[in-house]
């Protein structure tokens, strides 16, 4: 049996894989290509979701339900492992997206903006340039 | 009283004398007694040691134990108690001069000059006495620390960047490379005891010696080895007693005691001998013997001039160490003793000048003999016994170095002990010399024919300076004859583990 | 040798009035030429008695005497051509040596009148 | 007197002692009366070694008696006696303690039965004699003493090196006779030498001699070269080099003399002269020889001491010693005129003239071992020595042209003392015996042949006639005032300009290397703060999707190494 360069079937059967990578590159896209730091935030969090949906989906045991004991003994669950996890990792990404949130608004009070252009130029030009009066109080 | 007990009161004596200065700090007169009363106390407790020395007792006694391994162990040993004893007797000298000079130059804040000056004498004998690497790096660090303030006391920019100098070359040295020897030792013998002998006999591979050497002659940056000498000249904004104990006495001969206990202890000579790992170090010490004196030939002030002059001295005993025979550690100990004497009294004379004559320039000194004979009398029997000629003490020490040359074929280094000594008459002689002999710049032309009678008019330091000067510059002359006795007594000094008494 | 007689005779020690007849020119010359005639007679005086010689040149009659003008001779002329090349003026080593400083310096009677010091 | 360890301890006790004498007189008794002491402390003692004793295990011995050293400790303690004398006048404290101790040294030094004493005395004549020229207090003494102490400590320490070098070859320190093999003997032999004035090595001489005070000179010109003379003889006897060294050193003193204005650095070339003849006997070393060595030793002292005295007389009175500034002084010091004379026909070994007897042996000596250039060296020595010193000194201080100068006659001291001396130049010239009767080996040579005399008359009074000759014709060198130039140029001018270039060949290199290095390390900083800077690419703020796309290839890259 020659090597088989590309198995097929293997690529075709994890469909769900390459759904979660193009929801992480859609995701990452977002993040690299828009200027507005609201838009990045979001981008960041779709990365974030197709990162947790691959470990869930790889813990799914066929014919396993949700890991939340229902007191029955022979109910057969998924591997619980990559949902405890994932758990954690969603409330962690809360936090970070919270936090984010917040850093935009004192941005936003301070430079006026939330366009990470504007904001560059602004910074540019109070480091080295004419300084410019901002209105926020800093 | 058992040597242990007299070895801690030696110990204990300056410390308590540091509290009781501190409590009198408002009585000028009791504390200046007190600190006069502690020296001479400390010297009759350390000479009551230096007998039973003599008689072969090696005391030995275990103050704590840090950890497992690690105790604070003084055991005294024939080098140590030589310089226990020149440290805590000329303690007695320059605490009567600290006196007159700090009266003299009407200095302040001089209740804190003494307590520290206790503090470093302390360090010093402890240093003097420690039975193990551990404990010496612990007193050589105090002894470092302790000399900070005495250093920077004018408490004047140039002092404080001067100590700051001093303390940080010091400071480094010891850390990055003495600590990490005694470190290396420890970890290559799993011990640091000071063993006749040496302990490193078969513990290490004979190629990492020189460097293990190299960090510990780095390491001990007071004794002034070339690269590392830069803060002897920078500690002379010290006030002239500070000088003339610390940096003619406790500070540089700790320096290089350690250096020849390091060597004769921790090394052996006889090892060191055979694995010709102090080559290089000879070289270095002779570098420095010589490039120190050029410098000093050309330094106009004189105390920075006998800074350079103590720099290329201190090189003198490192060389005896490096030479690695029995001789070359005689010859460098006996040095210890001969250079401290002359030394101390060279830069007891230059307070004795600032005191009386506020010059500090040796250009300045044209003709100032006739005002100040005795002082300058002193000098010269002093830088006599330096450059090494014969009715004084230095010789001696000279003789045994030329000899360890000799012993270790090294003829390029008697070269280099002829061409120093040269160099010494040009710039120690040149003083008093010019002194007496030039006629006073400022002065017309002398009277002419008439041979000059000292003029009577005597304008020399206080009584208090003066009495200590002419002490130790008979004491040159004394220990020329009496030097038979302390040839006996460094001959005791173990070269191999075999002759442990 | 002395070129002009001085007066004062009688300010001068005894013993020097009688050496002062070297002053007079002519006394100088009769001197000379008695030093010629001791010379001449000495010359001579070699084939009287027998030398005992060291060396083969010593046989010679006189050679002592001839050996002696001529190596003073040379000597001179030697020294006064070394002179050329050594010769420097007083203060060539000016602050360090002694010869352009007042020699009374050395202990001269205080009323020591010459060594006009150098100018 | 109580057998004490070594003469020299009197003259030490007595340097003690002399400053706390106020009353002058009295000072100036004990002065004459220590050298007297000194003398009878070893006067009747039999020849052996006394002062010995064990000093770190090695055999020291103070004091060795024997013929060689009984002759020289005479002489020393006689020039002692005949330096104070003179010295009378001088209430200088230093100059006299300084007198004693170097006279003290230097008859500690002949009598050092072991080289570590020799050493010590040896230091200790180098020592003492400094001050001698220090006492004079100007600039150019203070200069001239450094340079001497260097010198002489020099020596001194080439010796300790070379006793050191031999203690660990032979394992003793006796002071005996050593051959040129080893390092050890070439630097004891070369620290003798820079004592003894060899070529090249002996400019300190002409240097500093005319530097020291008018009394300090008659003492200098009597321990020092003496004292290497007899080192010599007692370790080097028979040293084939010594004679050619010898040689040498007769002949060209005589040429820097002839031209010298400075009469005092005359007497010192003729000293080195001297010293020539003196090393030519040791040289030889047979015992004829070294009689003459020690005879002429002996002798030279006497009248090299009574020449300095009379030109140190005239000095006092008329304050200079230049020849350009002296003459016609006979007419105010007659005596010292004559003693000058004395002085003068002694050196240039007159018959019924010290010189005459000792000079005569070396002569003989070397004629006899058939060194034929050396006896020829020798005679021409002996004429260019009646040259500078038999007929120039006292012709151009006393006769030639009439300086002006209406002086006193020289102090009664001075007068008494050269009267002595010259008394005994006389009466060793006429009675050799009272000289052979003392000299180390059995003496059986008579002086007084008709050959010497008439030979020794011929060659001398030619030579006058010569002179006469060379004046009459205006063709004798005229004395101006000038300085002449010795090996000593090299190390007061060639030396200085070579370590002045040096220095600022090093200097410069130096402050290059330093430049160039911190121009190199300015530049590194200034790179560092544009690359890391507040406007550095790599410290900008920079956005931050750019960052997550450099993240992303970052993730890529180390996805592809993986699995490489």
């Amino acid at each position: 049996m020659p090597e088989i360069i590309l198995d097929l079937d293997f690529v075709l059967g994890h469909y769900n894989y390459w759904m979660f990578v193009i929801l992480m590159m859609t995701g990452l896209y977002v993040t690299v290509s828009r200027g507005n730091l609201i838009k990045k935030i979001v981008g960041l969090n779709l990365f974030q979701t197709s990162v947790f949906m691959l470990y869930i989906s790889m813990g799914k045991i066929v014919g396993g339900t949700a890991p939340i004991l229902t007191g029955d003994p022979d109910t057969v669950y998924s591997n619980p492992l990559p949902h405890v996890l994932i758990l954690t990792a969603i409330v962690v990404g809360i936090a970070t997206t919270a936090l984010a949130l917040a850093l935009v608004i004192r941005i936003r009070e301070t430079y006026g903006t939330v366009e990470e252009d504007d904001i560059l130029k602004m910074e540019h030009e109070m480091d080295f340039g004419v300084r410019k009066p901002d209105g926020g109080s800093r | 009283m058992t040597d242990a007990n007299a070895l801690l009161l030696a110990l204990a004596i300056p410390a308590i004398a540091m509290f009781l200065i501190a409590a009198s700090g408002s009585r000028p007169n009791i504390r200046d007694g007190i600190s006069v009363a502690a020296s001479i106390a400390t010297f009759a407790v350390v000479l009551r040691l230096l007998e039973s020395i003599i008689a072969g007792a090696r005391p030995s006694v275990t103050l704590v134990e840090v950890m497992p391994g690690l105790v604070i162990n003084f055991s005294i040993e024939p080098l140590g108690m030589l310089f226990a004893t020149v440290a805590s007797g000329l303690w007695i000298v320059t605490a009567i001069y600290s006196i007159g000079y700090m009266r003299g130059a009407h200095e302040k804040k001089q209740t804190r000059f003494y307590i520290c000056f206790a503090l470093a004498i302390a360090a010093a004998l402890a240093i003097a006495f420690s039975g193990n690497l551990f404990t010496l790096f612990i007193f050589y660090e105090v002894l470092t620390l302790s000399t900070y303030p005495l250093v920077a006391h004018k408490e004047t920019p140039e002092a404080r960047a001067g100590a700051r100098v001093y303390l940080g070359i010091l400071m480094t040295t010891s850390i990055l490379f003495l600590l990490v020897a005694v470190i290396w030792t420890w970890s290559l013998t799993g011990t640091m005891e000071f063993r006749a002998g040496g302990i490193l006999e078969g513990n290490i591979d004979p190629v990492f010696v020189p460097f293990l050497l190299a960090l510990f002659a780095f390491g001990i940056g007071k004794a002034a080895l070339m690269p590392f000498h830069r803060w002897l000249p920078a500690a002379m904004v010290a006030p002239t007693p500070v000088s003339a104990l610390l940096h003619a006495v406790a500070v540089v001969k700790a320096g290089v005691f350690t250096m020849l206990k390091v060597g004769t202890y921790i090394f052996g000579i006889g090892f060191l001998g055979r694995t010709g790992a102090s080559e290089w170090l000879v070289w270095l010490a002779a570098a420095t013997i010589l490039i120190a004196s050029i410098v000093a030939l050309t330094k106009d002030d004189l105390k920075a001039r006998l800074a350079y002059s103590t720099v290329s001295q201190l090189s003198y005993i490192t060389l005896g160490m490096a030479l690695a025979n029995q001789m070359g550690v005689v010859g460098g100990a006996m040095h210890i003793v001969m250079h401290a004497m002359g030394k101390i009294t060279l830069f007891m004379c230059a307070g004795a000048i600032y005191v009386a004559a506020h010059k500090t320039k040796v250009s300045e000194l044209d003709g100032l003999g006739r005002k100040m004979p005795l002082t300058f009398i002193a000098f010269a029997i002093a830088s006599f016994s330096i450059i090494g000629l014969p009715p004084f003490g230095g010789a001696w020490s000279k003789w045994y170095l030329l000899l360890s040359a000799a012993d270790a074929g090294q003829l390029v280094i008697i070269g280099v002990l002829m061409l120093s000594s040269l160099l010494n008459v040009a710039y120690l002689l040149s003083i008093p010399a010019r002194a007496f002999f030039s006629p006073p710049k400022d002065q017309m032309a002398h009277s002419l024919g008439a041979a000059a009678l000292p003029s009577k008019g005597w304008e020399e330091a206080p009584l208090f300076c003066l009495v200590p000067i002419c002490l130790t510059a008979l004491g040159c002359i004394v220990l020329f004859f009496a030097v038979g006795g302390i040839y006996e007594y460094l001959l005791s000094i173990p070269i191999s583990p075999e002759t442990a008494p | 040798m002395t070129d002009h007689p001085n007066g004062e005779g009688a300010g001068m020690p005894p013993l020097a009035r009688l050496l002062s007849f070297i002053d007079k020119p002519h006394n100088v010359t009769r001197v000379f030429y008695l030093l010629l005639a001791v010379c001449i007679a000495l010359g001579l005086s070699d084939f009287l008695y027998h030398k005992h010689a060291y060396f083969a040149v010593e046989e010679f009659p006189a050679i002592y005497g001839i050996f002696g003008f001529i190596a003073y001779v040379t000597v001179i002329f030697l020294a006064k051509g070394l002179r050329l090349i050594i010769k420097r003026p007083e203060d060539y080593y000016e602050p360090f040596a002694i010869d352009t400083e007042d020699e009374r310096a050395a202990g001269s009677d205080p009323e020591a009148t010459g060594g006009k010091p150098h100018a | 007197m109580p057998e004490i360890g070594t003469p020299a301890l009197v003259y030490m006790i007595a340097a003690l002692v002399v400053p706390f004498v106020r009353p002058a007189m009295l000072r100036q008794l004990l002065l004459l009366a220590v050298p007297v002491l000194g003398l009878l402390t070893f006067w009747q003692l039999p020849y052996g070694t006394y002062g010995a004793f064990n000093l770190m295990n090695m055999h020291i011995g103070l004091m060795r008696l024997d013929a060689l050293s009984y002759v020289f400790g005479l002489i020393f303690s006689l020039a002692a006696f005949l330096a104070l004398l003179y010295a009378w006048h001088v209430r200088d404290t230093v100059q006299q303690v300084a007198t004693l101790l170097y006279a003290g040294a230097g008859l500690g030094a002949v009598f050092a039965a072991d080289l570590v004493t020799l050493f010590v005395f040896w230091e200790g004549t180098a020592l003492a004699s400094v001050f001698l020229i220090w006492a004079r207090r100007t600039e150019g003494a203070y200069a001239t003493g450094m340079r001497y102490l260097i010198v002489q400590v020099g020596s001194g320490v080439i010796l300790l090196a070379g006793i050191v070098l031999f203690y660990r070859e032979t394992g003793s320190i006796a002071f005996s006779r050593m051959d040129l093999e080893s390092p050890a003997t070439w630097a004891i032999f070369l620290a003798f030498g820079i004592k003894c004035a060899f070529p090249l090595l002996h400019n300190w001489l002409q240097d500093a001699y005319p530097a020291a005070t008018i009394t300090g000179t008659v003492t200098l010109s009597a321990f020092t070269t003496k004292l290497a003379v007899y080192a010599l003889a007692r370790g080097f006897p028979g040293t084939e080099l010594l004679i050619y060294i010898g040689a040498t050193m007769t002949l060209f003193p005589v040429f820097f003399a002839a031209v010298e204005n400075n009469l005092r650095r005359v007497l010192a070339y003729s000293l080195n002269n001297q010293l020539g003849f003196m090393v030519v006997g040791v040289g030889i070393g047979t015992p004829l020889a070294l009689n003459g060595t020690v005879a002429h030793a002996f002798c030279h002292i006497l009248y090299k001491a009574l020449l300095f005295m009379s030109v140190g007389a005239v000095m006092y009175r008329t304050g200079t010693s230049k020849a350009s500034e002296l003459g016609g002084l006979y007419k105010s010091m007659p005596l010292t005129m004559i003693f000058c004379v004395v002085g003068a026909m002694s050196i240039s070994a007159f018959p019924l003239f010290s010189g005459f007897i000792s000079k005569s042996l070396i002569l003989s000596a070397s004629a006899d071992t058939g060194h034929y250039f050396v006896w020829l060296a020798l005679v021409v020595a002996s004429v260019g020595v009646l040259e500078h010193s038999g007929i120039k000194i006292p012709y151009f201080t006393f006769f030639a042209h009439d300086a002006g100068h209406r002086v006193k006659e020289a102090p009664f001291h001075m007068l008494l003392a050269m009267g002595i001396t010259a008394a005994l130049c006389i009466g060793l010239g006429v009675f050799p015996s009272l000289l052979y009767g003392i000299l180390p080996y059995a003496v059986d040579y008579t002086p007084y042949t008709v050959t010497h005399v008439v030979t020794q008359l011929q060659l001398l009074l030619f030579a006058g006639l010569a002179f006469a000759v060379l004046i009459r014709t205006g063709l004798y060198p005229a004395e101006i005032r000038s300085v002449n130039l010795d090996f000593d140029w090299t190390y007061r001018r060639l030396l200085p300009a070579i370590i002045g270039a040096l220095r600022h060949v090093i200097v410069g290199t130096w402050r290059f290397g330093v430049r160039i290095t911190m121009g190199r390390v300015d530049r590194f900083v200034a790179g560092i703060y544009r690359a890391h800077g507040p406007q550095g690419p790599l410290a900008r703020t920079w956005p931050t999707g750019s960052m997550v796309l450099w993240i992303a290839v970052l993730l890529g890259m180390t996805l592809v190494l993986a699995y490489i």
